[in-house]
């Protein structure tokens, strides 16, 4: 058995058991043995302030916000309030009007593609994506293209899974007005070039979304230095609650588009004959929100802010660089996406086996990887492949778990040839 | 004439006998009832700051280098709140009201009255007084 | 200070104690005085069970679920797909492919406005709901309305707070392509003759979608028999997590819609040139769903059920008697919605004084209920009013409780006067 | 020919012998790989049963009263839990298997393979072979 190296393991740039104590999970046993949660790109787990703080809220604090005169109301209000303030500093937008609470990025992509349609959309206008977006950064659009009869454009990926900036370029038409490309690939790993995609959108008169799932958590974000005009996440990607997300938007956008969903919190006066809408943020904030989930998404925020994104970006590195090592050393093993620019996401296939079959002895040993084709379905197609097995990093992975991933792997490939 | 500081100590003083939250409510609930009410006639749309439970109107008049404020509102707590208001700022000068620090309300314990999710429209009334503050600062540059 | 009929007391169906017990926010005091909590119609609190079972579920069972092979993919999507089945047999649907899951009623109202109107919805066509509807099931129709060129027709409410069917029927037309109407008002308490209603809509060819935010733990519901074909309700009212809703539809119907949201889970398979959608209710469940809320649901339906709707509603009938009696004493009280048919919902105004001041009152007192327009605001207009008190039942109160409510409410006016 | 009771019982009883997890699943890839493999030519859309990550083709013969299966998978434990599918239900009389009770999967603890949730379209497969069942059943008292 390979043990880890011991330089990398020490250069790990904060006590990972310190942090993997704060989350309850990683004690638990998956068929006998201890679990190996590598399947992270999918949804990352919840430390105990997470939990609490949600349990809290329930226990002590609970009830519906916003135009409750009652102390409960209050307090909820401003705990939930109190998350939005967080986001805008976390990624420095000009107000906390540009943060709008989501049930995730697919919710939060399709506000924007339903609203920006119904603005801006007209028949032969184009919508520019990547062949490496999301199912949920792909649908919308088509959705919203077919209703508006717009042209969904694809700029196609390389072969070590990037995009070409040029391709994109001669992409831009001046028919573009939307661009939507994802920031990391959660299927393949490559960071974009975001900041000069957004650039070149600008120049070329189009708006651009950026879908962040994969990157929240992982880089900085600054959305006034990096200009882009909306930017989509959600928490449970983020060490937050399921139900959770955010998409951010410039203000005098988010000010131009109709609401979305229709309902309480979003008016400012109902009549039959005439209705308000209520300013921003609440405009697209209809109904009675996920409350405690949004109220637990700050204690996730916190749990980031005290680490320390470069920190958990170094350790991601290490993890990849480590990952990429070991299981380069397996026998007719090949990797999707081999950008330089990359995420803590390994995707793989060995031999002729198939995913589906690896996942499941993996199971056995108590290693969760991914398996399928991610939501990435034309990633899959463009490799001409059924699917990949994906291995996918959090705060808490260890240069071990990753030992036992690589010997796991060794001791499938042995059952399965 | 007092300060705006000198005004809001002194209203930390009448509530330091309060020790009750019935007495302090009892306090503000007569500064509703005692405060002059604006007329029908300017209680427009203009005037109106709208909180989404109590409704508050504001008027500001300019003599002599001093604002002078009244203010009206449907609820009766919510008008006690905004006769304090009226009776720290109203008076003083334009650049007097729009660096003006209101730490009173937090003294006397009702700093939850100055929520920004509080619908009763209070905060909104406040930036709207330092609002009119600066606006005069502006014009009196100018003239 | 009056104390509770010992009678009416002793006939409650079940040991609200026991009840209590099981609600740890209960305990704790606002204002140093007892919490009492009044404003359920606003939102229910959660019972150990429900905040046990995400704080486990969280801790040691969590993941992305659906397509995962791992063993805690699948432990989640086996729990996620068991709270389905319970709700298919809680309202008798015939299967659980007409069970969604939203983020909550109004989410699913406008799923429903989004994609009916985009199908169904033409110029001249009409949408008939009633003047005592949420604001969540009046906006979504204004939007799709002005979106398609369709009418809003609106059936006024009498004096009592309840509608008249004659008036109903005379505002079904033959371009009234759908009725949205709410089983119980918010507002008001009043039980609308729901069955009738779906009958008439039935007759005259229209569909109807019946929101039943305020009735699905108030009242026994058999979709079956009811025949509507939507129904929608939120997860937050009945004791469960914020976050979570269902909507039912006809299997027929949803499957002629098309979808809403674009994204993960809801597609068969995607292609850039052509997307195939997922079988119901995959369909309409787009993105990672609020799986811990959705887990955390189950237990507020077995909460529900354990205690048994008969005794819910017996319960509830007991509070809503004895808070007339007590409050009707109170001099210058005049209550909105007095419908035969009445849910626990107690609107009233005393005098001239404005809701909020009684409000702030109760609030000092420990007393919480909701103040203000209860998101109808033309029930408040047709009153010609800025607003009522409102108080709202649980399972979990009782009648000292009201007790405490009526000697709140004599010396808020006395204060107030 | 043994009943699907008799064949479930000898699979059963082959397992009893295995205690770990990785004996259960050599056992079922050989299965696999001993499997005759569906020809290209039959690998046509209406023959495959799409589960989200393998996928399953399935034919069904009918002869003499009796049903025969082929199946195929391109994951091979797939494979080899179809062929243990088939091995039970193939040649027995249409309505042996539309009333057919497959409780081998779970005695063997391999029931989390036909979860409804399971993206491998095994669920698929066995609704299938007993949709065939009923067809043929319902064509043989036609005729
Ligand atoms: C009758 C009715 N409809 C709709 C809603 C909206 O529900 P939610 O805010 O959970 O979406 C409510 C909640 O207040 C309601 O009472
Ligand atoms: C890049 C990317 N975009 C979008 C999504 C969709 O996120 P959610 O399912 O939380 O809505 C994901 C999650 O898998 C993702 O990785």
């Amino acid at each position: 058995m390979n043990s880890a190296n011991n330089d990398i393991i020490q250069s790990i740039p904060f006590d990972v058991d310190k942090i993997r104590a704060q989350f309850p999970i990683l004690n638990i046993q998956v068929n006998n043995k201890p679990l190996v949660y590598l399947d992270n790109g999918a949804s990352t787990q919840k430390p105990n302030s997470v939990i609490e703080t949600t349990n809290f809220y329930y226990s002590n604090q609970y009830s519906n916000i916003h135009r409750g005169v009652h102390k409960l109301s209050q307090i909820g209000t401003d705990l939930y309030e109190k998350t939005r303030l967080n986001f805008q500093h976390f990624i420095n937008a000009t107000t906390p009007s540009e943060i709008i609470f989501t049930k995730g990025t697919t919710h939060g992509i399709n506000t924007i593609a339903y609203t920006y349609g119904r603005k801006y959309l007209q028949k032969g206008d184009e919508i520019l994506i990547s062949g490496m977006e999301h199912h949920s950064n792909i649908v919308p659009w088509q959705i919203v293209c077919e209703i508006y009869g717009a042209i969904l454009k694809v700029v196609p990926i390389e072969q070590n899974g990037t995009i070409s900036l040029e391709k994109f370029k001669t992409l831009l038409s001046p028919k573009t007005k939307l661009v939507a490309m994802t920031y990391i690939s959660n299927s393949l790993g490559t960071i974009n070039p975001i900041k000069e995609i957004i650039d070149l959108s600008h120049q070329n008169g189009s708006h651009i979304l950026v879908d962040a799932a994969q990157a929240i958590h992982h880089l900085p974000i600054d959305v006034q230095e990096l200009d882009c005009d909306f930017l989509v996440f959600s928490g449970h990607k983020m060490y937050g609650p399921t139900g959770t997300g955010i998409l951010y938007g410039k203000e005098a956008l988010l000010d131009a588009l109709p609401p979305f969903e229709g309902g309480g919190d979003m008016i400012k006066e109902v009549r039959f004959d005439k209705t308000t809408f209520n300013d921003l943020p609440f405009k697209f904030e209809a109904g009675t929100p996920n409350i405690a989930g949004i109220i637990g998404l700050n204690a996730a925020l916190d749990f980031i802010k005290e680490i320390g994104l470069p920190q958990i970006m170094a350790h991601d590195k290490q993890l990849l660089d480590y990952c990429h090592q070991q299981l380069g050393e397996i026998d007719g093993i090949r990797f999707f996406g081999t950008s330089q620019e990359k995420a803590g996401v390994v995707s793989f296939l060995i031999n002729e086996i198939h995913p589906y079959d690896i996942g499941v002895i993996l199971d056995n040993l108590g290693i969760a990887i991914r398996t399928g084709h991610h939501c990435t379905q034309p990633v899959m197609d463009f490799y001409n492949i059924p699917g990949t097995c994906r291995a996918s990093f959090g705060i808490y992975n260890t240069m071990e778990e990753i030992d036992v991933l690589t010997n796991g792997l060794k001791r499938a490939v042995k059952m399965l040839s | 004439m007092k300060t705006i500081d000198e005004i809001q100590n002194e209203i930390i003083g009448d509530f330091e006998m309060y020790s009750d939250w019935a007495d302090k409510y009892e306090y503000i609930i007569d500064m509703g009832k005692e405060l002059k009410p604006i007329s029908g006639a300017l209680k427009i749309e203009d005037n109106i700051i709208k909180g989404c439970q109590s409704r508050v109107w504001l008027i500001a008049d300019y003599e002599n280098g001093k604002l002078n404020f009244q203010a009206d509102s449907d609820a009766i707590i919510t008008k006690g709140l905004v006769g304090m208001l009226t009776k720290v700022l109203s008076g003083h000068s334009p650049k007097e009201i729009a660096e003006s620090n209101l730490f009173f309300m937090e003294k006397i314990g009702l700093q939850e009255h100055l929520s920004p999710t509080r619908a009763n429209g209070l905060l909104a009334m406040i930036k709207q007084m330092k609002t009119y503050g600066l606006a005069y600062m502006t014009k009196e540059k100018m003239i």
